[in-house]
């Protein structure tokens, strides 16, 4: 009998540097990580494809890789400290060793996008598999048209990426509109002066919201920002990876632009065990977000039961 | 090959298989019954053989899908850990006194776990080689329907070999290659107790199928199902449905065909065991991610999703997946009928 | 009509009226089993059965998640049996649930449940859910397509019928007899055997053949916390891995978590798919509560958990002094 | 009848055990015994809480299920608790625990419960010597595995 390979075991990787994109109840970090032992071959993936990432002896969690292949050999993962493994691996330091296995996963259908214009989407840890995207993108920029890059975050501080981004703000290759949430009251957005430099979209009617040249920071939700800025759907593909309330309303604002729904790409997140199709969990009807997804057009997520759940 | 051994040396061909391969009858245990190893050296268990009657209600499933089992052994060090991969299981298993709907049930997991993603190394060594050594109901249990989803008592698919129950002697015949090895195997064993079987038996044979067929007690119309599950998804009924359901695990653990399973490290001192468990989709943690959301808060959402995983999903084959084995209806701790949930949602017309 | 006239237009005339917002209550199930029925309307109460038989613990759906999820602060009505009166009693003491959420039909002259298990093992040919009917020490057992059987009563009753001192509701809102007041015979009357001393071997024999499906626990009107210890990752009370030694730990922390509380409805043995005897574990702790500090649960709607309060004569629990130093 | 190697195995054996002291006097007897350099076996591993009353049954079974061959519980005498009543309630839980595992056949003298006060390191020792001596007695207990036949 020949013996096949256990799919469930991890390789060693080692952190070879952690970076705190942002503080909070729920703090986010990126992990930059190398294979640990021979070979030492950088991983081959798609952007918008997934790792499973071990903490051994804590468990194993589905993460969305933040970097793209062309990045170089180190591979980066953006981790929110919210569970059991998540909180472990935070506590975890430069040099120790992690377990990875991968990538799975569908991945962006990158080949078939070339000549596309892009408009991404992200709210909160959403933004990570959009940053793969966007590294994939900008290492063959001759391949690809216009991008505008939309992201939200609860406050400034609470913002994964903000100086990668501000920084490719300031650059004229790329449109990036950063917004940060409006403070809530009972009923409501509250209608006082936003924070100093983040301008207010207009609450009832963002589509009226002037727009300076060169503005780049926002107060409103991330939707009522992509009305404010209005995208263009002509040769567009857009994708949007947030909270599922913000994928739905984002993905309303796209339609009511014009985008179709095989032009409307989402990155879905489910509870995962294996990672390989096995464990039965993350299911959308007869399909696996871990296999068959986790990208999904939204044409195909119409025809899927839960895919909006 | 057919062959016909009398009732009373059962234990004898029992005695020869376990002395070849590894060997797993349906006992009674007190539990209702479930399959163990038997060893070449234990006497056959004469009264707690479950060979007439009904099935035990633990499927053979966990003898080849065990309900739990180690992925892996690690040890961890200051920041660092090793991992020690676990040999697969060698021995052939044959399990003896599978019923046909169990057997039909393992056509399921191999698709499920032998599938076009991934595969399941423990599972597949455990499959590898295994032979299954069904036995006909002769008297199917109260909430048997294995006819209604294209099953039989006396089904061969995914069995290797079917013994047919003919009162005094049971007859033997082989289905798959595995199977026709394994039984010429105990044919030439010195003390065989197997003798050819001839025209007679097999007429008998015939009639004991034919008489089960009809004595499958319970039937449901599967007919106009698919066409109300097409629209029936969002419908409010699976609330209802799922009421008087008290969220435990019950129907799916005793289920041949669910396979679901949750992965956690188990650690002890810097050893440990990443170990891959049942879990069932009845349960509330099932999807509840760790940030709070959960796609299927509610029981009557996480009803939907095994209903339509046994009868629309999982469907294998042009069958569904549920094997009509009835477990999961005599034995649902809060007396919930899947037939009858079955006819509801037919006589809701998905009226959504 | 499987519940009586007097009931029927009862229970019609709380939901028609919008008194309660629902009824609770036993039904028919598949087989010769009861389950749980929920009526919001008043044609829905038509499913209610009281045969013997129906004996489902419906209690549980009170404090189940999904029942709270009905935010409305309208009553629910409750069939109660009288057991099921003890166990709201214990309910409103942990106050899991208000009094004025309530409306408590009570039951009375309860002579004791059928056990389904018994009764299908008594007679596998039965098909679908029979008529009972009751008569002296018989039950008469009528199923489709077969003679009526008559079987003792002592044979089919539920364990935890045998030897139960309530027959009639604790409290109630409204009452209905189940049946003509007829008296126990003396032989019924016996208490039950007391739990027995089996050891580790015994018990080990029992807690390695636990599915942990969780029916147990989920079956028990008591285990009503939305985070229960036992599915905590953080810490691992309890790990996943089925095993002897797990099992044991996830049966015996069900029990801690029960003792004092629990009113040995035995549900949790009645809805174990693999026959643990956990109704004996159960036992066992209510009379080690009843010996040693004389509380018995789900008697006191304003009683205090007995693990949290003491008595100044409470028996000595170290050992050291008598060893004589 | 033992055979020579368990009564060899018996004799060595030293047990385990996870001994739960209260802040406010068992805690501080266990000190006293210390400073006045009371010798008493080094068997027990201690875990201090802040009253007797704290400790859960669920940590009892616990220490049993990761391989303790007993647990001691120890708080203030009766009448000297800092939470007045912490530790008649510890009595009623551990009395109730030692009941359930007698029924399920674990040796109620695996888990024990004693009150010891802060000025009492003599009697500390003493306890330790008496729960050490009578674990020992019961041999190694079975951590709720099969007992080897």
């Amino acid at each position: 009998m020949t013996r096949m390979a256990n799919p469930y075991v991890p390789r060693r990787a080692r952190i070879e540097s952690i970076r705190d994109e942002c503080g909070g109840p729920r703090p986010v970090r990126t992990f930059r990580l190398a294979w640990a032992d021979e070979p030492t071959a950088p991983f081959d993936f798609l952007p918008g494809q997934c790792v499973e990432l071990s903490v051994i002896g804590v468990g194993e969690i589905f993460l969305s890789i933040a970097s793209a292949a062309e990045d170089g050999d180190r591979l980066e993962l953006s981790v929110m400290r919210v569970g059991r493994v998540t909180s472990a691996l935070h506590a975890l330091e430069e040099g120790e060793i992690v377990g990875l296995r991968g990538p799975y996963g569908n991945g962006f259908p990158v080949a078939g996008w070339h000549g596309s214009n892009f408009v991404l989407i992200g709210g909160g840890i959403g933004q990570a598999p959009l940053r793969s995207l966007l590294h994939h993108v900008l290492a063959h920029r001759d391949d690809y048209g216009r991008i505008q890059v939309f992201h939200g975050a609860r406050s400034p501080e609470a913002m994964i990426y903000r100086d990668e981004l501000e920084a490719q703000a300031a650059s004229t290759d790329l449109d990036v509109y950063l917004t940060i949430d409006w403070k809530m009251g009972d009923d409501g957005p509250l209608d006082e002066d936003a924070r100093e430099g983040w301008p207010r979209v207009a609450l009832d009617d963002p589509v009226t919201t002037e727009v300076a040249p060169g503005q780049f920071r926002f107060t409103g939700f991330v939707p009522q920002v992509v009305d404010a800025v209005s995208p263009s759907c002509g040769d567009t593909i857009a994708v949007t990876c947030g909270p599922p309330v913000m994928i739905g309303l984002a993905v309303q604002s796209l339609e009511r632009l014009g985008f179709r729904p095989e032009q409307i790409y989402t990155t879905l997140e489910r509870r995962m065990k294996c990672g390989i199709g096995l464990c039965g969990r993350c299911n959308l009807g007869p399909q696996f977000v871990c296999t068959d997804g986790p990208v999904f057009s939204q044409q195909q997520l119409l025809a899927l039961p839960e895919a909006f759940a | 090959m057919k062959a016909v051994i009398a009732r009373e040396d059962v234990g004898r061909l029992l005695a020869i298989a376990a002395r070849r391969d590894e060997l797993h009858v349906p006992v009674l245990d007190g539990g209702g019954g479930r399959f163990v190893p038997l060893n070449a050296e234990d006497p056959v268990p004469r009264d707690g053989l479950m060979l007439n009657g009904s099935s035990a209600r633990r499927p053979p499933k966990e003898v080849l899908f065990a309900q739990t089992a180690p992925l892996f052994a690690f040890e961890l060090r200051r920041g660092d850990f090793s991992i020690d991969e676990l040999p697969p299981e060698a021995a052939t298993k044959v399990l003896f006194g599978v019923r046909p709907c169990d057997g039909r049930g393992f056509r399921v997991l191999d698709s499920l776990l032998l599938g076009k993603c991934g595969t399941d190394p423990a599972y597949a060594s455990a499959r590898q080689g295994s032979v299954l050594v069904g036995i006909g109901c002769g008297r199917p249990g109260s909430d048997c329907f294995c006819t209604s989803v294209g099953g039989d008592p006396h089904g061969t698919d995914g069995l290797d070999v079917l013994a047919t129950d003919l009162g005094d002697a049971l007859h033997l015949e082989s289905l798959t290659d595995g199977g026709e090895g394994w039984l010429r195997a105990i044919a030439a064993a010195v003390d065989s107790p197997l003798t050819p079987a001839n025209p007679e038996t097999d007429q008998r044979c015939r009639e004991a199928h034919e008489e089960a067929r009809g004595r499958v007690p319970r039937h449901v119309d599967l007919e106009p199902l698919d066409a109300v599950l097409e629209r029936a998804f969002d419908d409010e009924l699976w609330d209802d449905l799922a009421a008087a359901c008290i969220g435990c695990g019950a129907c799916t653990f005793l289920c041949p065909t669910c396979r679901c399973f949750d992965v956690q490290d188990e650690v002890r001192g810097d050893r440990g065991l990443r170990v891959r468990v049942w879990d069932s989709c009845m349960f509330r943690e099932y999807t509840q991610e760790a940030g709070g959301h959960n796609p299927r808060p509610r029981r009557g959402m996480r009803w939907r999703n095994r209903f339509y995983d046994k009868f629309r999903w999982g469907a294998h084959d042009g069958q569904p997946a549920c094997v009509g084995c009835g477990r999961c209806i005599t034995h649902c701790p809060s007396g919930v009928d899947l037939i009858d949930l079955v006819e509801r949602v037919v006589e809701s017309g998905g009226a959504a | 009509m499987s519940v009586p006239a007097a009931l029927d237009r009862h229970l019609r005339d709380l939901l028609s009226s919008g008194q309660v917002r629902c009824v609770l209550g036993p039904a028919a199930g598949c087989g010769p089993r009861g389950t749980a029925h929920l009526a919001r309307t008043p044609e829905a109460v038509d499913r209610f059965e009281l045969s013997p038989l129906a004996c489902a613990n419906v209690l549980v759906h009170l404090t189940s998640e999904e029942a709270r999820r009905d935010d409305a602060r309208r009553p629910v009505a409750v069939l109660a049996r009288p057991c099921e009166t003890r166990m709201l009693n214990q309910l409103l003491s942990e106050r899991a649930i208000e009094r004025d959420e309530l409306h408590v039909v009570g039951l009375g002259g309860c002579r004791g449940v059928i056990d389904s298990r018994k009764l299908r093992e008594r007679l596998p040919e039965l098909r679908g859910f029979p008529e009972v009917r009751e008569e002296g020490d018989t039950f008469v057992i009528e199923g489709e397509g077969m003679e009526p059987v008559s079987v003792p009563r002592n044979e089919l009753l539920l364990d935890r019928c045998s030897g139960c001192d309530i027959s009639e509701p604790l409290f109630h809102d409204h009452t209905f007899p189940l049946a003509d007041a007829a008296p126990t015979s003396a032989a019924e009357a016996e208490c039950a055997p007391e739990p027995s001393d089996e050891g580790w071997d015994y018990w080990a024999d029992q807690f390695e053949r636990c599915i942990r499906c969780y029916a147990c626990r989920d079956a028990c009107p008591l285990c009503y916390c939305e985070d229960c210890v036992l599915d905590r990752l953080r810490p691992m009370w309890v790990p996943r891995s089925v095993s002897l030694k797990n099992n044991t730990a996830y049966q015996l922390i069900r029990v801690l978590h029960l003792s004092g509380r629990c009113t040995a409805c035995g549900e949790c043995e009645q809805a174990c798919p693999v026959d643990l005897p956990l109704l004996t574990l159960a036992r066992k702790m209510e009379q080690e509560m009843r010996e040693l500090y004389g509380a018995r649960s789900g008697f006191d709607p304003e009683g205090r958990h007995p693990m949290s309060v003491f008595d100044p004569n409470d028996p000595e629990g170290t050992d050291f002094e008598e060893q004589g130093r | 009848m033992l055979s020579p190697t368990d009564e060899r195995a018996q004799a060595e054996f030293e047990p385990t055990i996870v001994a739960f002291l209260c802040n406010w006097c068992s805690y501080a007897g266990a000190d006293l015994a210390g400073t006045q350099r009371l010798t008493y076996p080094a068997n027990v591993r201690v875990i201090r809480v802040m009253c007797s009353g704290r400790v859960d049954p669920g940590y009892v079974l616990q220490c049993l299920l990761q391989g303790a061959d007993g647990v001691l519980v120890s708080g203030c005498h009766h009448g000297d608790c800092h939470y007045v009543c912490g530790n008649r309630i510890a009595e009623r839980r551990v009395t109730v625990m030692r009941r359930l595992l007698e029924f399920v056949g674990v040796e109620p003298g695996r888990v024990r419960l004693t009150w010891v006060s802060g000025a009492e390191g003599r009697r500390f020792a003493r306890v330790i010597d008496d729960v050490v001596r009578d674990i020992k007695a019961l041999g190694p207990f079975h951590g709720f595995e099969r007992r080897a036949s």
